[in-house]
């Protein structure tokens, strides 16, 4: 070609160490991935960059933090004006901001950082990728949600158990704090739902803003997208306070995610006479349906489009 | 012209550029030449007041780059293609940087009809390959009709077509008298290009001398001899004092001579040639030699266990 | 000064070039009008339910301006994009090396952004005092009233103060994520909740928002330990506080 | 072994490659090359199952890369440098992708050895260089020891001697018996490395041929001569001598002759005849960069105005001077060639590219400058051009 006498570069350099097809390393041959494989892919992934320890950090300080603040607040007042763990919720509200983030970023960074097409051309099999993302990202955020929240929850027990119940939760009892019979304290079911519920329902909340990551392939709008779809009900049901709409508004509020959230913490929207009867289970149900159809949808998407 | 004068640039205890002395002349295109992490990205910055020098001095036709009233009609720059907002189309992108320097309107389809972006000057960038990305950025250089032009790796991301464009875009740029400061990995590109060289490595001046002098310095030049009677050749050389050494495919090379002695030399015992080709090594080849310590990342000489 | 000028053009351009920053212009304003209304229209209906202490000191002017509340996170995201979209798209190396005095050039900048918030602030504050008003009905107050205009021409200057204590914030961070990170939560959940819970409402009212948001009200609840022009010099405060940073930041920094 | 075979692909009503087979075979390094726009990059992504083709089948080792069982054992690709997060460290991304194709852990750090990154294997890859990311993306390729190699602009951002690594890693590959697939806009890197050419335009084959006959096929060999300078008369005599004997003989810058359709020693025969002693008498390959730009001008998407005062975008520009001896010759041929354009179609508007007859200078919104700084334009046409004619 154009440099002919480009000789002395011509001649191959010295062959390194190992020469030829003969000298590869000898090394166990594995004719087929499988999930795990892929598992331990993922956890690698979300592991090793700051982004995810930093948002779980974030979390996990604004939980346990502002749990802390709330609870010091609430001890100061002469009445349990809340259930014992109720609490937890106004970190949690800003916490599962945090997890949100998370989960849209877990997918869309691929996207936007290119990184997806090498994972798709080292592991073709787009739908384990999509699985393995999903259980790596569901147990971490799972783990560290129970850690917060135990540990929100404990505080709470030890500093506002034993208060007297406000005498607005009992027009019974008189004004004075030590004529109150109830002492504030929390029942199993609560215990339950404000560890093991809420941290399912943040896990759960951090799947779909993965699954809706997917679907849209962009930060800003899995962000944007999942704000929407927790904090817009709410704010809508309050302009549809009218007569002719205030059922719509009653709806949207009760099925909102913030009252999900609101109503594992045992402080539903809907002020019930009967405490007893609150229970966080079904709205969790109902964001586990969601979910999975959003999962569904994510499937579909990643194994029919272009990367 | 650039003058550089002992510039130092300093990131916590790394040095990034090292006393570095050196000007850029008008006329010629030259060549800026140096390993990976030899300090050319961090040298440009400076010379665009992009960066701070630690120490020293660079002047653009004798002023710091940010006393440039105008800058982009003293010196355009290309320093990386994608240096645009992805939403704001080819045109109004240049309309931006035209009016932030007092450049007539008129002249922005001009340089998007020059660098060949024209029909897609209302189209937003967010959809251009990087070889559009780069013709944008050339555009913008040659938008204020600047004496000086530096260009980082201008040929990243062009097609053959475009390659060969800016090579010849450079080289008439540097005959209308402008400066021409390019930097590039391109060993065969810049040899096509460059007349002139400017070479660091680690921070330091290495090299800062035409292209010629450059390759003869750091390599190796012969003459290629084919004759129907090597034998003969052979001894008529020996008898001149020279010692050929023979190839594989049956040619003669012979060290430290010029073409023009062994032609009359052959004339002379009517000796037939079927080649006589001064050779020169490539620019690649010299660069090597020159830098060989100065490289960071030290690839294995090998792909093996690949 | 010529050159001045040119380069405040060539901003001017920029930032009327891409959708994006138009957009979010459009949605404060959109957004602010049309919940302003809805509330009005709302309180308008519901207004004999509202206990006695809200009805005294019920606020018609405030009440109209209450889709600021998200109109102003549209406000923050213009702010943010504005500037911080030279630094994500690497355009900040085409501009410094166009211009390259860094003050001028972010003079320029803010000189531009703050016009176009001022001019979409103010008349997001008067069409949507104006709707708002006709909307309450016998609740309205006109614009001749006491203190009326200068809370309609403080919700103006509140979007354009929080739109411009943005930019500041995005020249110190500058990246987007990091800033709407900060910023939306910091003004959509934060300060809101600081400044309605008991305990914690007097640091609450020092925040840019909070403070800002004195000078839309007419009706004094004398629950602030500032006036309306104080909490507004609170706010523009901040805002060259923030700008200051920002400038440090773009001056010392490599590009 | 990657077979394509009847491969096409839309973008709605925009077609991107079209009906496109060939073979790319193990053994030697083969190169794929074509415009911007040409399809080259669709087509590699089809390869690699990241576009679903919208008919064709391509296949790697006769199983298309979706169904492989292990995909990363088989086949290892450098898409672009920057496809990687750049949070995470070097190590880490390559660990991710070795646990994600049940590669052992050691095997990352072999990899790091090889393309030299072992120093910087902790560091963020977001501080990394153009050529550090390249470095890292081929280390990810390598990882599986695959039997099959895609490359996509490979020296992109490496410096000299990474280019030269890659360079005699992609031969030493292939001599391992791999398949090695590069694509490349450095047609004199190209040269260097390949052995075997695939040439797509507007998303059609254009050529699938090997490198010695794709530049024989599609460009000119010359000769390049001098004569004693002492004596001026020799070189007209030679001139004329040549010219007798049937040569093209054209004159260079520096005094040297040029001349085509002879071979060296029949030149030499002439000069000895007519009692001329020579001072060079040098062979002259076309490159390979003329050869393929005679054969795509058709194909290319956005052409630039033509440089003012030299010529249109397109080899065979007379030497501003003496070019640096050894540089790809400037060809004989223009570059308005019809036959070499296969899209003899007048090119669409705002696409292809149009033979442009010399134009006024276009830099500059002075006063023009004073005609062409270079030599007068050359023709747009030649009649001799034609490359059998040269040959």
């Amino acid at each position: 070609m154009s440099t002919p006498y480009a000789a002395p570069q011509a001649a191959p350099a010295a062959p390194g160490p190992h020469g030829g097809v003969d000298h590869r390393p000898a090394r166990p041959v594995e004719q087929s991935t499988h999930l795990g494989h892929a598992i331990a892919s993922e956890w690698t992934k979300i592991r090793s960059v700051r982004s995810t320890i930093w948002t779980l950090a974030v979390m996990f300080a604004l939980v346990v933090g502002i749990g802390l603040l709330t609870a010091l607040a609430l001890e100061s007042g002469p009445y349990a004006e809340l259930p014992v763990l109720g609490g937890g919720l106004f970190g949690m509200m800003l916490g599962q901001l945090a997890i949100i983030t998370l989960g849209v970023l877990t997918v869309t960074s691929e996207y936007s950082t290119g990184m997806i097409r090498t994972t798709m051309t080292v592991c073709p099999k787009r739908t384990r990728v999509l699985t393995a993302k999903a259980i790596v990202f569901f147990a971490l955020t799972f783990v560290m949600t129970l850690a917060a929240t135990s540990l929100t929850a404990l505080i709470h027990s030890a500093m506002l158990e034993g208060k007297p119940l406000s005498p607005y939760h009992d027009l019974n009892v008189g004004a004075d704090p030590s004529q109150a019979v109830e002492t504030a304290t929390a029942t199993s079911q609560q215990w339950l739902q404000a560890t093991v519920g809420v941290s399912l329902f943040v896990a759960l909340l951090g799947l779909l803003s993965l699954a809706v990551g997917t679907l849209l392939r962009s930060t800003p709008g899995g962000v944007t997208t999942m704000l929407g779809l927790v904090l817009l009900p709410f704010l809508i049901s309050l302009f549809l306070m009218t007569e002719s709409t205030r059922e719509l508004g009653d709806a949207l509020r009760e099925y909102s995610m913030l009252n999900g959230l609101s109503t594992l913490y045992h402080m539903p929207f809907e002020f019930t006479e009967d405490a007893s009867q609150v229970n966080g289970w079904p709205l969790l149900g109902l964001l586990a349906a969601v979910t999975a159809a959003a999962l569904i949808a994510a499937y579909a998407r990643i194994s029919t489009r272009d990367v | 012209m650039i003058e550089l004068d002992r510039l130092t640039k300093r990131y916590g205890t790394t040095v990034a550029v090292d006393q570095l002395t050196c000007t850029v002349q008008p006329g010629v295109v030259t060549g800026f030449l140096g390993p990976n992490g030899a300090g050319k990205s961090t040298t440009m910055r400076m010379m665009l007041g992009l960066d701070r020098p630690t120490a020293g001095d660079v002047r653009i036709d004798g002023e710091h780059y940010d006393r440039l009233r105008d800058p982009l009609n003293h010196i355009g720059a290309l320093l990386e293609a994608k240096a645009v907002h992805p939403g704001r189309t080819a045109y109004n992108h240049l309309t931006v940087l035209a009016q932030s320097n007092g450049i007539p309107q008129k002249r922005v389809p001009e340089v998007l009809d020059l660098v060949g972006l024209g029909s897609v000057a209302k189209k937003r960038p967010k959809g251009f390959s990087l070889g559009m990305g780069q013709r944008l950025g050339i555009a913008s250089a040659l938008l204020g009709d600047p004496k000086i032009l530096m260009f980082d790796e201008p040929v990243n991301g062009l097609d053959p077509e475009g390659i060969h464009w800016i090579r010849n875009l450079m080289k008439y740029l540097a005959s209308e008298g402008k400066t021409v400061f390019v930097s590039s990995h391109l060993m065969s590109e810049m040899a096509l290009t460059a007349e002139h060289l400017i070479v660091i490595g680690r921070g330091r001046l290495l090299a800062d001398t035409s292209m010629r002098e450059f390759i003869k310095e750091n390599s190796r030049s012969y003459v290629r001899l084919r004759t129907p009677e090597p034998e003969r050749m052979r001894d008529v050389l020996a008898t001149a004092g020279l010692t050929p050494v023979a190839t594989e495919d049956g040619a003669l090379e012979v060290d430290s001579v010029e073409s023009d002695r062994l032609g009359e030399l052959a004339a002379e015992h009517g000796l037939v040639l079927h080649e006589l080709s001064p050779q020169q090594a490539s620019l690649e080849e010299a660069f090597m030699q020159l830098t060989a310590e100065a490289v960071q990342y030290h690839a294995h000489g090998t792909g093996k266990g690949a | 000064m010529a050159h001045t000028t040119q380069v405040i053009r060539s901003e001017w351009t920029k930032a009327t070039t891409v959708r994006a920053t138009l957009w979010t212009l459009a949605i404060a304003f959109l957004v602010t009008v049309v919940f302003g209304v809805l509330i009005s229209l709302l309180l308008n209906n519901t207004f004999e339910d509202l206990p006695e202490r809200e009805r005294l000191t019920f606020d018609p002017v405030l009440t109209s301006f209450a889709g600021m509340s998200l109109g102003q996170l549209a406000m923050i995201a213009f702010g943010i994009l504005l500037v911080a979209s030279e630094y994500s798209t690497g355009m900040i190396r085409a501009s410094l090396a166009a211009v390259p005095q860094r003050g001028l050039f972010m003079t320029a900048k803010l000189l531009v952004g703050t016009l176009l918030v001022l001019v979409v602030g103010m008349v997001t504050s008067f069409v949507t005092f104006f709707l708002g008003q006709a909307v309450l009905g016998d609740l309205s107050v006109s614009i001749g009233e006491t203190n009326v205009l200068r809370a309609v021409i403080g919700g103006g200057l509140y979007m354009t103060l929080i739109a411009v204590f943005a930019m500041g914030i995005t020249w110190v961070l500058r990246s987007a994520l990091l800033a709407f990170s900060i910023l939306v939560p910091l003004f959509f959940l934060v300060t809101p909740i600081l400044a309605s819970i008991e305990a914690t409402r007097d640091v609450g009212y020092w925040f840019p928002d909070q403070a800002g948001t004195a000078i839309m009200s007419v009706v004094d609840t004398g629950e602030r330990p500032y006036g309306p022009w104080g909490g507004l010099l609170i706010m523009v405060l901040w805002t060259v506080a923030a700008l200051v940073a920002g400038y440090v930041t773009l001056k010392k920094r490599d590009a | 072994m990657i077979e394509a075979f009847g491969l096409s692909k839309h973008y709605g009503a925009k077609t991107a490659v079209y009906n496109l087979s060939f073979q790319v075979r193990p053994g030697i390094v083969t190169g794929f090359l074509g415009p911007n726009g040409s399809g080259k990059s669709t087509t590699m992504r089809m390869i690699l199952g990241l576009d679903e083709p919208s008919s064709g089948t391509v296949t790697i080792g006769g199983t298309s890369f979706r169904r492989h069982p292990n995909a990363a054992r088989q086949v290892g690709a450098l898409l672009d440098a920057k496809a990687l997060h750049g949070g995470r460290s070097a190590r880490n991304h390559l660990l991710c992708l070795a646990q994600l194709s049940g590669i052992p852990k050691r095997r990352v750090d072999e990899v790091l050895d090889i393309v030299g990154l072992r120093s910087v294997a902790g560091k963020r890859s977001k501080g990394f260089s153009l050529g550090m990311g390249q470095r890292l993306g081929i280390a990810a390729a390598l990882l599986g020891d695959p039997r099959v190699l895609l490359f996509d602009e490979p020296v992109n951002g490496l410096d000299p001697e990474g280019i030269r690594w890659v360079r005699q890693l992609m031969k030493r590959l292939a001599a391992e018996g791999r398949t090695v697939f590069v694509s490349s806009h450095l047609m004199s890197e190209m040269a260097l490395t390949a052995e075997h050419l695939i040439v797509i335009g507007r998303g059609q084959l254009l050529a699938d041929q090997s490198v010695k006959e794709f530049i024989a096929a599609n460009s000119a060999d010359f000769a390049r001569v001098r004569t004693p300078d002492t004596e001026p008369q020799l070189r007209e005599k030679l001139t004329a001598a040549l010219a007798e004997a049937g040569g093209r003989v054209d004159p260079e810058a520096d005094g040297a002759l040029r001349i085509s359709g002879l071979p060296l020693p029949r030149i030499s025969d002439v000069a000895h005849a007519a009692d001329i002693r020579l001072w060079e008498l040098s062979p002259h390959q076309a490159s390979l960069e003329e050869a393929y730009m005679r054969m795509t001008q058709g194909a290319v998407d956005y052409a630039s105005t033509a440089v003012p005062g030299g010529q249109p975008a397109g080899p065979g520009q007379p030497p501003h001077g003496t070019p640096p001896h050894g540089m790809p010759p400037h060809g004989t041929a223009p570059y308005a060639m019809p036959q070499g354009a296969p899209f003899g179609a007048p090119a669409a508007p705002g696409g292809g590219f149009v033979p442009q007859p010399p134009q006024p200078p276009q830099t500059g919104f002075g006063p023009p400058p004073q005609g062409p700084p270079a030599a007068a334009p050359a023709p747009v046409q030649q009649p001799t051009s034609d490359p059998e004619d040269a040959r």
